[in-house]
């Protein structure tokens, strides 16, 4: 049962409720299809052929334009959500928050009229952008944003970027004389250089090496026209669509869960007749179903507080769902033989993109602390 | 998609809910000043009054009194009365358990009886479904129905009778074939609790309100009070547990604690007689997050009243509603106690009280949101049988 | 499975283990055979006649005295906080830990010589001290003490006393010229004053009424000896002992859960021989069984930290065992007819003047912040 | 009351222990450094070494390579151990498991034999009791041990076997009656690794290790090895089990653990670049809560060796041990994450790792600490029936 769009306080979206319920039934089915937990393992492994085979198939299906002001623009982010939770159920690892919710929105907007080339070949999938951030997180404010690409090189903070190994192209917040700009580098002759890092959910991370940036052939975008505000709106576009790959990972997880508990028998009955089973499984699902609500809110309403809202309710189902999931399948799930622990890594990582929970909460705190109904 | 009402329609229903009972509840609710749940005690003239003003069954067919509207609408009135502390006993249960469920099994005799009787307040109805051997277990249940004529005779003792105190009726369900066993043979009946025979004692409850037993001796219920088929009632019961459980009376009631809590942590001196606690980061962060799981609470109460208008029917996932909201409340009243600290621990009746010991008396009652009407466990074992298709 | 005298880093106490046992037995023996809920119950109405007789009996077997130096002094600081816990499983309600491990040895530690009189008239039972402390919780620095009894007056402050109504005199900790002080006013003629304060365990609470406090005749204690160093350790000792009775009243809840558990029927069968009733309990066993655990640390050593941390297990065993009480007895433990929910609020009462959980967390961080093992 | 060891007693043994692992890991142990508990891999070198510095099966009698030490000095020895990231799978099972069943139910030969070469070093024991069918469920055991001779030949199907892949020894479970049902007809040996017929396959595990599984196909187990009773080794068997439950390596584990992140929060920057997240009052707050159930799971810890100590044998109540540590440093894996942020996220290899990526290799490993052994549902019925002495 997948509520979908769902706020209750934003009322509305131009998205039409029976225009949501087909593309839904148009994304599962893909993932019923066509993605199987193949593809992340390969893609873990360093093979990312039937990766890219899919991400072609996906912009095929016009998902990666949505937010584009041809399809439905900001009004489709409870669509972009939606696919994405979809997709992360089978732990799609292309980068299609970043794609769909980041990159493409953000060079709509700020697009002068050099760029549709470029939205088209993003969109079609033919090219790939990856974003750049501090390694200690998405930037927060101006002042976390890269001086320029060139001149971070002396800042000595390092910056990271997820799949740059196959990225065309990275794009890079920076400050500007006004406000702030995105720098998109195009891949140097000489490759992007940097650091491998591995990380928890083996997604190809690199070090942002400065001087081979240099060599890129650089467009600077919004100079001029992008506020901070601007870039922290896009930043809770993202949040909201990384939030729902949160939701999806976990409810991966839980469906693993629930199948296992109740193929596999102990004292004779399968496990998931034990109460104390039943008991967190349904607790997981419970708490799984809430965080979709949320992202539904933020989907409709990416404002501060219901990102902030959506995430924190994410992190509780990812929690609840993964951990619940490792012990269900128990010894069998942690050998990484199993589907399971992909789920269990890659939802922290996720996870940690949202920011660190006091924030959010803080966020909360602050609409609480002036909102009042009457009385 | 456009949700109905919008925010601004929300907005404006809500306004008059709360206005309404600004100026209602003082004239007509006394004595449950100590009481931490509003669903736990009675007032029949708060009732009479909420019905004379129309809030009652709205989304009734008209002809019953009602206005048809939108389940979201009266979501939305019950979050409202929640947060007015509005006595909600009997509307909950005439409302939400008895008159729904007449309006699925209900002749239309008795449809055209009962609803405007309730939608004017002039019935309240109680609920005979627990007996000292049957809680959550349904199956074990005594009180016996023997037809007799054209009436039954009833003879039994219900427990945990919210309401019985002011109610004038009482959702009965007793056994009326003795020789099937535990869920068949039980039928549903509306007694009319002025019968002789019938007999209520109540016992005050750590909440601060009143439970009650009630005895029937020899209770003679006509034939025509049987509701819904013979012998299938607790198929009927279910269903009519199903369709309490969106508990918006107590999302507006924990967004009442809530809203006090923010308010008094404002206060200068409120951190130990030196600052604000709203500078402890530590009450922020508790806040924050409580402030999220209402959120959570709010949108599974909407999500069950967008499925009911949706004709979507009853899912499991309605359990999420009651279980959260209680969960939550329960977080809730234990942090608002360890953030105000001693002063929390005083009473109505204190000059120290911080307003009108609202906190401890919800702390009280804290305990009773998770167990009445089936228990944490209980919906959950029916969100993993029946949401997840878990084994029994 | 008591473990009595339990900390490990601390590793000598004067009392030995044997006298200890043998010491929980007779207090043990004394709960079951003497002390019913009855006692408490009628002390709730306002009857406190049966309660006065057991305090007689607990003066007489010795233990109001023990942290005298005639008895164990500061060492037997863990016999004092096991018969606290002891007392509190029956939620004796007389106020045995003020008494006992604040009353008695704050007058032994300041007496003049001219104590000794009150501290036997105390110690046997014939006199009965209250406490007096700020409203919104006991001291946390000399500037929350009182001015002078008579000056307090002017401040606004509401102070409150726990069993003023039946005390032959109220302790309050005043400022000093240096450091503080304990002004002992004896009841004035006319009685107390002051307005009754009902709260969540009916403990008889009043507002401290600075008039009629000045009629009372007056000493003060310790002026120029005590420091707030010492008000505050004397405060620690009485939060260790408080703790215990939080650990008490948990143990009680427990018992009352774990006994009807057994004896209750659902579906045919005892509802503790469900799989999730079992998992609570056990759970609640547990943090009860820590708790004790850390009290016994802190009986050891009452350092901040110690008490700190015995708080913060004190809270999450009440939590737990409490709550879990009102769950198992459900509707029926609901009813003020029952002894379970004397538990849940008492506990809660009792825990309110342990001080906030964050502070304690707080005192426990800045030990964690600096202690480091090696490597 | 006296405690032995005193707390500079108790400090200076762990110092010595500390130093010997500090001097010795890094010429013993390769490839383990991507794992999260060092109880789910291990080295045969530093199992010999720790052997040699004489730090195995100190409570052991001196006759059998031990001092006579008492059960709480070895609980600070596991606890250094453990803190030090010593692989310690071999050693768990080889002094906890199989040593300590040995000495309650081995013959003098058998003790003469097995526990000078543990206390040595020479004997790593791992542990053949879960198969595919029979996890917490001991009764569904299906390898079969059949006698002939002075010999029993075995055939079946491990799993879970920690160690396998260095052991010289498994302490087998087998069933040598096949005619009786679920826990009877259960017995006990001990089966040499390098026999003929025995295949040892690994896995990579979540936690950075590995987990094996063995197959034993015609392998002759002299009838000397068989270990207790015939028929008796169900109840032997978990007696071992209850033997394990202090879990002192765990305890020191999770101190290093948050002894790190108290490191790390306290570096200029730590808090996005900006500033400390030790001057953050949640970061506070967390760790507090932290160290304080840290405190609760030494407590444990030394309450279990205590009461070993005191000769007062095994009580339910030792389930806490292991219960809680799991749990808490389930919440101390989640947390440190969620407190250390993004750069949480990178493992040993790369160069933003921090402390060489032991806050990931803990958190992936994290979920095993609740699984294996005993998963943490089992350990509260222990506790429910056998402690509070609710119905089975």
């Amino acid at each position: 049962m997948n509520q979908g769009v769902g706020a209750l306080e934003a009322s509305e979206s131009v998205v039409d409720q029976a225009d949501f319920e087909m593309i839904q039934e148009v994304a599962q089915a893909f993932v019923a299809k066509e993605l199987t937990t193949k593809v992340v393992r390969r893609a873990e492994r360093g093979d990312w052929n039937a990766a890219n085979g899919l991400w072609k198939a996906v912009a095929d299906l016009g998902w990666i334009s949505l937010l584009t002001p041809d399809a439905f623009g900001a009004q489709g982010l409870p669509v972009v959500a939606m696919i994405a939770e979809e997709l992360a159920t089978a732990a799609f690892p292309m980068p299609f928050a970043e794609t769909a919710a980041f990159v493409i929105p953000l060079l709509a907007e700020f697009n002068d009229g050099s760029l549709y080339e470029l939205i088209e070949a993003v969109t079609t999938g033919q090219k790939l952008i990856a974003i750049a951030m501090p390694a200690n997180g998405l930037p927060a404010s101006a002042e976390d944003c890269a001086i320029t690409p060139l001149a971070d090189n002396e800042s000595g903070k390092p910056w990271v970027a997820e799949h740059l190994e196959r990225a065309d192209a990275v794009l890079i917040p920076v400050q500007a004389d006004v406000g702030v700009a995105l720098a998109l580098v195009q891949k140097p002759t000489a490759g992007w250089g940097g650091a491998a890092n591995p990380d928890i959910a083996n997604n190809g991370y690199r070090t942002l090496d400065w001087v081979s940036v240099a060599d890129g052939e650089t467009i600077i975008i919004g100079n001029g026209d992008c506020r901070w505000a601007d870039l922290e709106a896009a930043l809770n576009v993202l949040r909201t669509v990384l939030a729902a790959q949160v939701v999806g990972l976990s409810r991966g997880a839980l469906d693993l869960a629930v199948a296992y508990a109740k193929e596999r028998e102990a004292f004779g009955v399968a496990i998931g007749s034990f109460q104390a089973v039943q008991q967190r499984l349904a607790e997981a699902y419970m708490e799984n179903f809430a965080a979709r609500l949320l992202v539904g809110n933020a989907a409709i309403s990416p404002t501060p507080v219901y990102v902030a809202m959506a995430s924190i309710q994410a992190g509780e189902s990812s929690r609840k769902c993964t951990f619940t999931a490792q012990q269900i399948w128990a010894g069998m799930g942690y050998t990484l033989e199993t589907d399971v622990q992909l789920y269990f890594r890659r939802a922290r990582a996720r996870q940690l993109l949202l920011g660190s929970p006091w924030h959010h909460r803080e966020t909360v705190w602050h609409e609480a602390a002036q909102q009042k109904w009457a009385v | 998609m456009r949700i109905i009402p919008t925010e601004d329609e929300a907005a404006e229903l809500r306004g008059r809910v709360l206005e309404f009972c600004e100026k209602t509840i003082p004239l007509t609710v006394r004595g449950l000043e100590r009481q931490g749940t509003m669903s736990d005690g009675d007032s029949a003239a708060f009732f009479k009054a909420l019905g004379q003003a129309g809030w009652i069954g709205r989304h009734w067919p008209e002809q019953y009194g009602g206005r048809s509207a939108s389940h979201l609408e009266t979501a939305i009135i019950d979050e409202a009365l929640g947060y007015a502390r509005a006595p909600l006993s009997a509307y909950l249960l005439s409302v939400k358990v008895f008159g729904n469920s007449l309006m699925l099994f209900g002749t239309d005799e008795q449809k055209s009886k009962y609803l405007p009787m309730i939608t004017a307040g002039d019935a309240m109805f109680c609920q005979g479904f627990s007996e000292p051997t049957a809680g959550s277990d349904f199956g074990s249940l005594r009180t016996a129905a023997v037809r007799s004529g054209d009436k039954y005779v009833v003879n039994g003792h219900k427990i945990w009778t919210s309401s019985a105190e002011v109610a004038t009726h009482m959702y009965l369900a007793a056994r009326t074939d003795p020789k099937v066993v535990k869920h068949r043979g039980i039928s549903l009946f509306v007694l009319d609790m002025n019968m002789p025979g019938v007999t209520v004692n109540s016992f005050p409850t750590l909440g601060g309100g009143v439970l009650n037993e009630v005895f029937l001796s020899d209770v003679h219920v006509p034939a025509e009070n049987l509701l819904g088929e013979e012998n299938r009632g607790f198929h009927q019961a279910m269903r009519s547990l199903d369709l309490e459980r969106s508990c918006m009376d107590r999302v507006g009631a924990a967004r009442l604690s809530l809203d006090r809590l923010v308010e008094y942590v404002k206060r200068e001196g409120s951190d130990c007689g030196r600052g604000r606690l709203a500078d402890v980061s530590m009450v922020q962060d508790k806040i924050g997050e409580l402030r999220t799981k209402l959120q959570v609470a709010r949108s599974f109460g909407y999500m069950i009243a967008r499925n009911l208008d949706a004709g979507k029917g009853v899912s499991a996932e309605f359990s999420f509603g009651k279980l959260y909201v209680g969960l939550l409340t329960q977080a809730l009243a234990d942090a608002t106690v360890d953030i105000v600290g001693p002063l929390a621990q005083f009473e109505y009746g204190s000059d120290l009280a911080i307003f009108d010991g609202l906190f401890p008396a919800v702390f009280r009652a804290s305990p009773a949101l998770t167990l009445a009407g089936g228990s944490s466990e209980i919906q959950r074992g029916i969100i993993a049988t029946r949401g997840l298709g878990l084994p029994k």
